[in-house]
This record gives C-alpha cells, structure tokens and sequence, in this order.
C-alpha cells in the first residue's frame, strides 16, 4: 500500500508531480536545483497548496480540489538544513513540544522525549539550549524532536547539508538507524545519503518525476544524465553505429566495450558511459593508441582537491574529465577554450537503451 | 499707517478668561492708538505668575483673581499698585435643554455629575466659599483646574452641571444654559491689572490699561458679561 | 575586527545633545525640596494620586496586552491598503496632542452620543470614572506597545511557526508557545513603554474623565493643579514620576539585551 | 511556502483594538463643522499659529537631526554603563508629562537660574521666545529620532563601513558616504516622528515659552485656547493637526517600505 | 624588498606570524580553520591591532608598538567572499567610491572606474545596482572598486568561496589576470587557486608561519601534512627502517618505493606519500600480494560524487581512502569502526627529509 501519494500540480513553481511512496521504506528524491523536490515536500507536509490534483497520506485525502488540511493535521515532520529548534524552549522541551502538541500530559511528553534523545546519543544535552548546541548535535535533535510526534511521513530536506565532514558522517548513521522501517522522504544531493539511508530512488526533472525504482539497479545502469552524474560517470548518447561504438553526432563517433548485459543494437538509440578520469584533455589532438578524440569546450572547471573537474560540452552533450590543478595551470585552462578530449577504448562502457 | 515693524509693541499677559474680550479691546487699542500694538499671552493665572517670575517679557499682568496678583506684588514683580478693572460672579450653567432638570443649587443635584473647579485655583476658591456661605455641601464628581475643561465638560453634556463665571456661561453661547446662583456676588472674583517692574514698555502700558479701565473697556467687559 | 573610529567631531554635537537632554532633568533634581520631600509625598491627595496612576496603568498596560497584542500580530502579517491603513491608525494617537486625544474620545463615547447613550442604557457609564481615565490612557498608550511588538513580529522570520505546525502544533498552540515566546523581548519593552507613556498621560484624561481626588486624579493631574498651589510640590511630584518612568526603561532596556533570542 | 495561519479567534480583539482607535479619530471627522472649515481656517489666529507651527516643526527637526544624529551615533557605538545611561536619557522625555519636561525646562533655562542668566548675559534670551518653542519641541521630539536611528544603527551591520576604510575613506567620508546613507529610511522616519510629534506638542511650549500670538502661540496651544470660546473652531484645527501627522506617517511609513536597503 | 613584513603578535587569537611578502608577487596563504589566515590579512589592512610587534607595508611602520595607523591610511584593500558592494551605489559609483575618497575628481574617478570595470569585463554593468548582480558579477565590481585604489597591497579572503563552480571559474581567471605582477596576499583553500593565480605559498598551523617557498617544488614534495592532503595525498612520518620502508610506530611498517632525488637513509626520519585513490578498505585483512596492511579506525566519510573520502587514523597519523559511495553502505562504514587499509607498495613513495 502507498504510505503517500502525490499527483499534483503547482503551476506557479511550474512543478507536476505525480509519485507513490510506498509504507516503511525510504525514498531518497534527487534531481538538478529547481527540479520541485523541495515543492514535493511541502506538499505533503501542507506547506505548499496544489493547484490541482491531490495528496494523500496514509490512504486519506490531504489535500485536493474542494480540501486543504493545515500542516498540523498531517502528522507529516519536515526536517530542514536550518534546525529551527525553538532557541526559548531547552532540548528536553524541543523534543517534548510535539507530544505535548498532541495533547500527551508533561511527565508522559518528557519521558517520550527522553526516549527519542537516547535513541540519537543526545539524551546528555537534555537541558541544554539550541545555542549550545554543535551543528551535528543540533540536527540529531532535531531528528528526535520529528521522531517524537510518531509521524505518518518523515520529509527531510537535504539535512545533511551545511554540516561540517566529519558531522555529516555521525548524523548519516544516526538517520540511517532511525530511519529504517520508517515511511520517509530524503531529498539530498550525495549518492553516499542514497547508499546508506534510502531504499528507493526517484528523480526529478524540471517538476516532473523522470525514474522511480530501487536503489541498486537504478545506479548500476543509469539511463538518465542526472543519475550518471550522480554516480560518477559520463552519459553519452547516441546511435549505435557498430556492436561496440555509437555515433554522438553526424561524424563524432566513440568506441568502447559492449555491455554483455544489454549490448547495443546497431541502428538503434544507444548509451556510452565514461569516468571522468578516464579522460585526458589536450589543447593538440595526440597521436598513438587511443580511439576516442572529442573536440569539447570547457563551460567550467571546480576545484576537487587534488584533482580540478573540468566541464566540457561536446557535440551538444555534456561531458566531465577529472586533471590535476597543475595541468588545469599548465594547459590555461578557463571557460571558453576548446580542448581535446581522450579516452581509450578500454575505458567506455557501450550498452543499449 | 505706521508700519508694523516701527510701532511699539505692548505685551499682555493676561487670563485666560479674558481672551475674547482682550482679543477685541486689543484691535480697538490699535485703532485709537496709532503707533502702538497689543500682543496677548493667554494662560492661567498662576502660570502666567511663574512665567512673569521666570524672566516673562511682560508689559501688562492681568490676573483673574486677587491673591494671585498680590503674590505678584510680594515677589517685587508689580511696581504700582494694581487696579481691579473687572469682577466675575459664579453661576451654574447646564447643558442646553438641561436633560438632567437641575433646578439650581439644591435637592436636584443629587446622583447628578456635578464638575466645579479644584480649591486651589481662583474659580474653585470661591465656589467653595460660596457654598460655604450657602450652607451646602457640594459633590461633584470632578475638580478641574482650569474653569475652561468645566465648561466644555457641560457643553458635551458630559456633566449635566457646572459651577462656571457669568463670562463663561456666556462664552459658551446657545450649548448651555445659566442658572443664577443666589448670593453669587458675595463671592466675586477680582480682576486686577498692573505694570510689571520688568516691563520694557511701562508709558505704552500704561495708555493700555487706562484703555482697558476707561469707557471702551468697561463696554466691553460689559458686553462679555464682566461686572464693573 | 577593528571597527573603523566615528570621525572626532561628532563627538562634539552628540555630547550637547546630551547635555541639553540631562540638564533640564538634572536642574529638576537640584530643584526638589528634598528635605521636605517625604512631607510632601505623605499628604493623602499625593498618595491617592500616586495609588491611582499605578492601579490604572497597571490596568491600561493589560488592556494594551489584550487588544494590542492581537492588532500587532493581524498588522504583522497584513499587506496592501487595509495593511498600512491599520498601521497608520496605529500610530496616529502616538502623535496626537493629548487634548485632542482626549477631545476626539469625548465627541467618541461621551455622554451626549450616540456610542456613550447606548453604553450608558447598556449600564455602562463611563464619564468621570476610574474606567475613563483607563480609556483615555489606552488610547494614547497602546499604540507604543502595537508599534514595538509589530515590528518586532515583522522582522522575527517564520520557520518556528513552520516547524511548529509540522509537529503538530494547534495556531492557536504556535501563538502561544513559539510566535509570542519569541518575541518576548519585544512585547516587554512594549508593555513598558506602554506603562510609561500612561503614566504621564494628562491632557487626554483631564479632557476625557475629570479630574476627582481618588477616582480621577492620577499623578499627573495632581502635578497640574500643584502647580497653581505650590511649586515645590509640584516638581517634587515630578521627580517621582521621572523616577519611575526612567526604571521603566532601564529595566526593559536590560531586558531586551539579555531576554532577545539568537536568530 | 504557505505560513501556517493566526488562530481564527484573534481577529476579535484585533478588530476590538481597530475600533477603538478609529472610533474617536472618525467621531472627531463627523463633528468637524466642514461647510465652516475654511472660513474657521482663515482667520488671522488660526494661520499664525499653523505658520509658526509649521516654522518652528521644521526648526525642531533640524535642530534633532543636527544633534539627535551624532547622539544616535555615539550611543549606537557604546557599550557599557555611560551607553545604557544615555539611552534611558534619550527615552525618558518621550515618557514625561509635558508638562513636568515644560517645568524641568523652566527650572533649567528659565531667565532667573544660573544657566538662563548665563544664556541671557552672552546676549541669548530664550524665554518666551520663538526659540524657547523650538527648545521646548527638541526636548520632547528628539528622542525619537535618537531612539530610532540608534535602532536602525544597532542593527545595520558594519561590514560596509569597514570597506569603505580600507578603500582609503576617512571617518568623515565614511560616515557620510556609507554609515548614514544605509540608515536614510530609519534617520527619515525618525525624522517624520519627530516633526509630527513637535507639531502636537502642546504642554511643554505652553509652560516654557508661553502662548503670544505669532511668537510661541503654536497650532495646539491656538486649538487649546479656541476651545474657550468655540469648540467647532478647536475641533476643525485638530483635524488639521491629525491630518498633517497622518499624511506624515503614511509618508515614512512608504519611504520605509520602498527605501530600505536589502541587507 | 619586501612590500610587506608582519611581525606581529595579537595574544588574544593565540597568533604569531612572520612574514615578508615580496613586491609584486602574490602570495597564497593556506591553512586549517583558525590558523590565523584572515587576522594576518586584518593585520595587515588595519583591522586588528598587534599586541606586540609591527607591520610595515612598503617600508612604512603602519603599526607597532607606538603607532596604529587605521585602515584608510594603508593602501591595502580587502576582498571576501561577501563582497560588500555599497547597496546604496551603482556600479560605478561603488568603483569610483575610492577614487573619490582620494579626492579624485568627480569626472576623472568616473573615468578610472570605467577603465576597472572594463578590465574586469563588467563595463557594461556600469549603471546596475549590486542587488541586481549575480555572485560572480558582484565578486569582480569587487575587485575592480579594489583595484581603483592603486592599492599597496590587495588582501584576498577566500574570495571564490561560495560562488558556484562555472562562475568561480570565470572569477579566477579575471583575478589571475588582474593580479598579475601586484603585491596581493590571498587566502584560499583550493589547490586549484594557488597553481593558477599565486606565485608563493606560505602555511599557517595554530597561529604561526609552518612553511614558505615557491609554488611548484612546495607542492611537488610536501613536508607538512596540511600541504601534503592540499596537493591531494597522505602523508606518514617515520624512521626509515631500510631503503624503501619506514616505521610508523614499533612494530607498523609501510613499504614502497625510494624517491630517487631523495631516498630515505635508514634510521633517519623519513617520509611516505601515498594517494588516497590507492588504499582499499576491508573489515579483515585480505591475503595476497598487496604488502602493506595498516589497522585504522574510521573518523569520518566524505561524500565526493561517486566516491567518498574515508578519513582514518592508524599510529596515530591520519589516512585517507577513497572507496565508492557503494562499499561504504556494504561495510557499513561509520565513524569509530576499525578497518584495514591496504596498499600496493607500488603505490608507496618514500623520501628523506
Ligand atoms: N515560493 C516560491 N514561489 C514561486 N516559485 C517558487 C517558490 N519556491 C520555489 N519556486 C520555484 O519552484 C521550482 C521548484 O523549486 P524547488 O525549491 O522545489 O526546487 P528544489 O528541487 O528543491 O531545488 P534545490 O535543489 O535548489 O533546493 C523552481 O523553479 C523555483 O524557482
Ligand atoms: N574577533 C575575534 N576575537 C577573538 N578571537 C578571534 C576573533 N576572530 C578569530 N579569532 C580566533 O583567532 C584565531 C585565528 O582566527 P582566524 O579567523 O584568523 O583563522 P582563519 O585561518 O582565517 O580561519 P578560517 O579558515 O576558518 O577562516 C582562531 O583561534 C579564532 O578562534
Ligand atoms: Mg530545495
Ligand atoms: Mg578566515
């Protein structure tokens, strides 16, 4: 059964979503900036109001044509970057304020909120304000305050963002734990969140659902750019041109190795798929034993730590290569130069739609 | 005409209660007395005495009432001797169509709103002597300072009566109706005018209130209700 | 970080400016009778003053509570005409010289109208009550507590009252717990001020509710009159009030410093 | 996002405190004789008191921006006790009666003390004077320029000053390039508080500077005079009154809204 | 000479530094959080007092123990990230607000900014006001409204950080170019940075100066182990224990290969550099032929696209692997859990010091 269904439009934020969750699972949302994620969330929670369509939750119509339940009759929590623990009330009573909400008496909301803290390792900064808080310790609070409210739905919206390494990594486990089982909706940008926390994916595009599914085929063999990207390749498309190679555009055509999976049918649409470090750029074409050369342009270059990822486009797709920052100097690298783009055979995998 | 900027200009300090008629007397002064301008301060009478003690520039003092002006005298303040040129008497005045039916001083005031003015001030001395004489005790619901805010409580029919002065009553026109108080004279106020010591221009102040005290003044005292 | 030095020469205007707000003040000090001064607080009119003003600002500083704080939150959240509208109205009676405060409220709910005859049938009567001078009072002092809170509701960001309502939380359990907890601060130094402004209120009282020892009078009224009896008594009044008024601010002052919430 | 709504009921004490402080200012319009208005206007009183109003406001204003700006500086600047001292300073005038600041200023500068005597033999006699009116205005209108600009100051933040130092501008550039042109809004809504709170100043002018026709008789002193012979004619200079310090703040209220500055 | 020398001490930031920057280099300055990066510069511009000690610019004493010459006496201007563009100000009067405060005239301040504006290729946004700018607009009006000063020196205060990675890009470039032969300190995080537009580097660690040089041979053989993870390896110290091995601990040995220009000499302290790319993560030691087998326990997973960086500490020194997103969720990696990290001697280079 659907835990949340969600077949709506806003057409101001120009976003129509329609997508079932199912109960107990964790469904991580991913998608370019302005894709509607966040708008998905407030839908659910009633934070935004549907210009038509529907959204139910647990079997029962939120919100609708002639229906507008406020967010506090939702039972949906929605755990933002920004904490927003209350700074007037101490953790104990952050985490109590839900219970005590719905009516629990005040003995009975501290020891649920008691429960929750320890759930998330936070029980000893009880009596602490949000201001003592670290960034880290502050979104576990913030996980267990959601939690206290024995929610229907979970919507957490990129929490992870904004807290330092280290944190992140603490609080990814703690979410991971306290997550499971649970019917909840992680919006995040890190393929790491999706591996670890969520059991299904669903991407968004320009406020459209484009691929829904379970977490490890969709990252296996991505058919969409955004989830190449995700997963750290390059997606090339194109038609297939032999059992092994595939033509980008009239005359541009790139050589790899066949997926015995789903090899390509020659005549047919077809995907290419590239590590960015499997590529090599130059300002002159070199001679010797690679088969690929892409004349690219580069739109970008971001500083990685050692390495610089440098953003090219090539025959109107786009396309990343991973160079050291030495070369990026050396070679005067900067938006706008057209270089050579290298990669051997060996390195593209070539596979049908 | 002489030009404003080379007349003399006298500085009246005067009570607030004579604002109309002063005002008035004040153009024809200047009228009959080419050369010379009036200037009038109104305020209490009391204020007007911690204005004049704080440096006023004051050519004429006229106070509504005696013991104000001979504190005047006794701070140094008044050369000469002052000269009463009008007296006020009490009545009682009640919203026009008197909604209340106050007869007067008597049995009809009771659970009536009364306002007279504070002891203290000149009008609400003597209306306490005045019920003194009378033999009645008054209780009003409010003492006000200024004759003025008893009057204009009266004509919004906010009390249904008030102890105010014959010129009050007759300032305040159709919005109200007098009723005479009886022995009201033996309470009169006393309105004294004098030169301050200070003043700047004691010869054109002194042609003012010999103005004032003469047959144009009086008419108009008169006309506003004044006794001589 | 250093912040760069105000040029020296302002330091010049600024301290006249202080000067020539402390001297009045401080002449006023030097001025009280303050040998005689606890004989002349001790008369029972001084007294009786003194008990009034604070019992109906006591009064007038809840009333401000009760309706203001819900006018500011309804201004806070307003837009377009009906908005500014309110916001004006809001501020106008802060400006108004009290007499004509008082005198609108006189043509308002006087005896004589059309408002003031129904209260009065209704068995409301206010004239020359303890309740007027609470009218009049509110009506030139709520403005300052509707102002302070308003602003402060505006510029006080929504994502507690967001977060409040995803957990479940009531509108009328967010007011109460998170909207007015947050802006505590502000609703204090409103309430203060409020307090303040009431207690030197005079020219909307006398001209709306009279003036009578014990019922009418508050400690302004009674500076008034004092002033045509005695001087002294009248600046020794005073000092009282300004005591008063001026630990009203500070203390709120304090307040707002420590009470004010990290955003 | 949609922000969770106020709870329905506070709509009623919201509306509650609307109509009472609309009620009076709309009764006020009503009994204004209009058919009268102009020829009430036109008499020689009523134009000098609105014309020496409106010199002396303008005067005031002046005089609080001169030296409420560089106090407002100053105490934005400060920390500590002389900080905390100056700011109960600059808000106690808003609170006193105005007639006890009136009685404070007499006391300070009036002709007989030490400091007026001084005043008077350098050649400066306030007393009674146009310039007594704009001193008795300054002393209860600029604290609220001070207190808002102070306010605005405190929460500007002063990253933009700090670059106009290092990009080589003195103090005085600074101040005058940077500091004040970021606060314009607040320095001009305090000023426009200021202005409408001289324009209805009533008990402090009356005490100090007295009330002579063309001299210190200003429009509330003429309004409070008018009421002894013609309550109409008071009434219809109130309105007046009232309408200027509407349009005032309906003004700042605009000039707040689309001048300010994105932070 | 030296456009600047910074002796300072300022107790309270627990920071002590000397310095001299060179007369038209520019200097990049790296280090942790809180190293005392931005008081330098803040010393430097006038914006912190030295306790003890002084600082001249162009052989000047700007302060010292007797002398604190404010801001706007300096000749040194400050970019940051924010970058405070006067909101009351078009963008010309923001360039040419410098000038003025020169006593430039109106018209020839106007002309200067146009020239800068031009320089920075943001002539055409003359009339704007800095709301109606994009971040990397905003950051180049920045630094052209810098340059008009004809400043001494340009402070830079992570000046890309926060804008996005194509219009960091852009920026980069204008600062490169118009940094070129100017005396200019900046303070960056990014490798990527200092190769493209510094000349220098100089490390801060807990308030003091750690390291100084040129550029390349800096980053070429690291000593320092902030330096060492800025060019994008790990760095071990010990004793070498022969002619391609060192001890990290008794009994903890690495094996790799000798950096011929500067091998290791046998009981001497000794350095081990080893990419992050080329450690592999297990819960038990795996046989085979890898020969270095490190016990380390998880600190904290970085998530960087398709990998994440798996920060570690073994001996005492810290480590970093990257492994993908994917093995991370399989070993269930998290903060305090203890793996073997294993590497290739191959991958093992080791240098004297
Ligand atoms: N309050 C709003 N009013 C109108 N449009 C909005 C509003 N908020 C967002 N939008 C628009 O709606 C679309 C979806 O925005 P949304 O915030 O849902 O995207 P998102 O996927 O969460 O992006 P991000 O990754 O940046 O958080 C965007 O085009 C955005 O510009
Ligand atoms: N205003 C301040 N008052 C007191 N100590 C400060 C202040 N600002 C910074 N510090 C302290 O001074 C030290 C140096 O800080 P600084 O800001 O110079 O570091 P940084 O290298 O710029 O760090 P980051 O990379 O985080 O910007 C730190 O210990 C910091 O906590
Ligand atoms: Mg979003
Ligand atoms: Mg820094």
């Amino acid at each position: 059964m659907s835990a949340v269904t969600v077949r709506a439009c806003v057409a101001e934020r120009g976003v129509d979503l329609a997508l079932d969750l199912p109960e107990g699972t964790v469904s991580a949302i991913v998608g370019p900036n302005g894709a509607g994620k966040t708008t998905l969330l407030h839908l659910i929670a009633g934070l935004a109001r549907p210009s038509a369509g529907t959204v139910a939750i647990g079997g029962r119509e939120v919100a609708g044509p002639t229906r507008f339940d406020p967010p506090h009759r939702r039972h949906a929590v929605l755990l933002t970057q920004d904490t927003a623990l209350f700074p007037h009330l101490d953790v104990l009573a952050n985490v109590a304020f839900g219970p005590r909400a719905a009516g629990v008496a005040p003995a009975k909301a501290r020891a649920r909120a008691l429960t929750e803290l320890d759930a998330v390792g936070c029980a000893a900064l009880a009596s602490r304000h949000p201001h003592a808080l670290s960034g880290g310790q502050a979104q576990r609070v913030a996980l267990a305050r959601a939690l206290a409210t024995d929610p229907a739905v979970v919507l957490l919206d990129e929490p992870l963002a904004g807290l330092d390494v280290a944190v992140a990594a603490e609080v990814r486990h703690s979410l991971g734990q306290r997550l499971r089982g649970r019917t909840a909706v992680l919006v995040t940008h890190e393929v790491l969140d999706i591996w670890t926390i969520a059991d299904r994916v669903a991407v968004l595009e320009a406020g459209r659902v484009v691929e829904t599914g379970s977490t490890s085929p969709l990252l296996a063999r991505p058919t969409t750019a955004f989830l190449a990207r995700l997963g750290g390749t390059n997606l090339l498309t194109g038609t297939a041109s032999g059992h092994d190679s595939l033509e980008l555009a009239p005359g541009v055509r790139l050589v790899g190795l066949a997926d015995p999976d789903q090899p390509p049918n020659p005549g047919e649409p077809a995907l290419a798929a590239v590590a960015p470090a499997a590529l090599s750029l130059h300002l002159a074409a070199p001679g010797g034993s690679p088969r690929n050369v892409l004349a690219a342009v580069v739109t970008s270059i971001e500083p990685r730590g050692e390495v610089a990822r440098v953003h090219l486009e090539t025959a109107g797709q786009l396309l990343a290569a991973d160079v050291t920052a030495q070369s990026v100097a050396e070679l005067d690298l900067r938006p706008g130069l057209t270089v050579q783009a290298v990669a051997k055979a060996t390195q593209v995998r070539v596979y049908g739609r | 005409a002489t030009p404003a900027s080379q007349r003399t200009e006298v500085v009246v300090y005067a009570a607030a209660s004579l604002n109309s008629v002063f005002t008035r007397l004040g153009t024809e002064f200047e009228a009959s007395h080419p050369g010379l301008s009036v200037k009038f301060s109104f305020d209490g009478s009391a204020t007007l005495l911690d204005q004049l003690s704080a440096g006023a520039p004051a050519d004429v003092l006229a106070t509504a009432d005696e013991p104000t002006m001979a504190k005047a005298v006794t701070a140094h303040l008044i050369g000469g001797a002052p000269t009463v040129f009008a007296t006020n008497v009490l009545t009682m005045i009640v919203p026009a169509g008197n909604p209340a039916g106050i007869t007067g001083l008597d049995r009809s005031l009771e659970g009536r709103k009364l306002v007279v003015c504070a002891d203290g001030v000149p009008c609400g001395s003597a209306t306490r002597k005045l019920a003194g004489l009378l033999g009645v005790t008054l209780h009003p619901v409010s003492e006000e300072t200024k004759v003025t805010d008893v009057r204009a409580k009266v004509e919004t029919g906010q009390a249904d009566a008030g102890i105010v002065y014959v010129t009050d009553a007759r300032a305040s026109g159709d919005a109200v109706e007098s009723i005479p108080i009886a022995h009201a004279d033996q309470a009169r106020n006393d309105y004294l005018i004098a030169v301050p010591t200070s003043a700047t221009q004691p010869v054109a102040a002194a042609q003012f209130i010999e103005f004032v005290t003469g047959s144009s003044g009086r008419t108009a005292l008169a006309d506003a209700g004044f006794g001589g | 970080m250093i912040r760069p030095a105000l040029p020296r020469w302002v330091a010049v205007p600024a301290a006249a400016a202080a000067v020539f707000l402390a001297v009045p003040l401080l002449a006023m000090l030097v001025r009280v009778p303050w040998v005689r001064l606890p004989a002349l607080l001790a008369t029972p009119a001084a007294l009786d003053a003194l008990g009034l003003s604070l019992r109906t600002c006591v009064l007038t500083t809840a009333v401000s509570l009760v309706l203001g704080l819900p006018l500011a939150l309804v201004l806070s959240r307003g837009r377009g005409r009906w908005a500014s509208f309110g916001r004006i109205l809001a501020t106008v009676p802060m400006v108004l010289p009290p007499v004509v405060a008082g005198l609108a409220l006189l043509v308002a709910l006087g005896r004589r109208t059309w408002l003031g005859g129904t209260l009065a049938s209704a068995g409301i009567d206010l004239a020359f009550t303890t309740a007027a001078v609470v009218v009049a009072q509110t009506f030139v002092a709520m403005p300052y507590l509707v102002v302070s809170v308003e602003g402060a509701l505006r510029s006080a960001r929504d994502r507690y009252d967001v977060v409040a309502a995803t957990l479940g939380a009531r509108p009328t359990t967010v007011l109460r717990r998170v909207t007015l907890p947050l802006v505590a601060p502000a609703i204090g130094s409103g309430a203060a001020l409020s307090f303040a402004r009431a207690l030197g209120e005079f020219g909307a009282t006398i001209t709306f509710a009279g003036s009578l020892q014990g019922t009418t009078r508050t400690l302004p009224l009674e500076i008034y009159l004092q002033r045509e009896v005695d001087t002294d008594t009248a600046i020794a009044l005073s000092v009282v009030l300004v005591a008063i008024a001026a630990l009203l601010v500070a203390a709120t002052a304090r307040l707002g410093r420590t009470g004010s919430v990290p955003s």
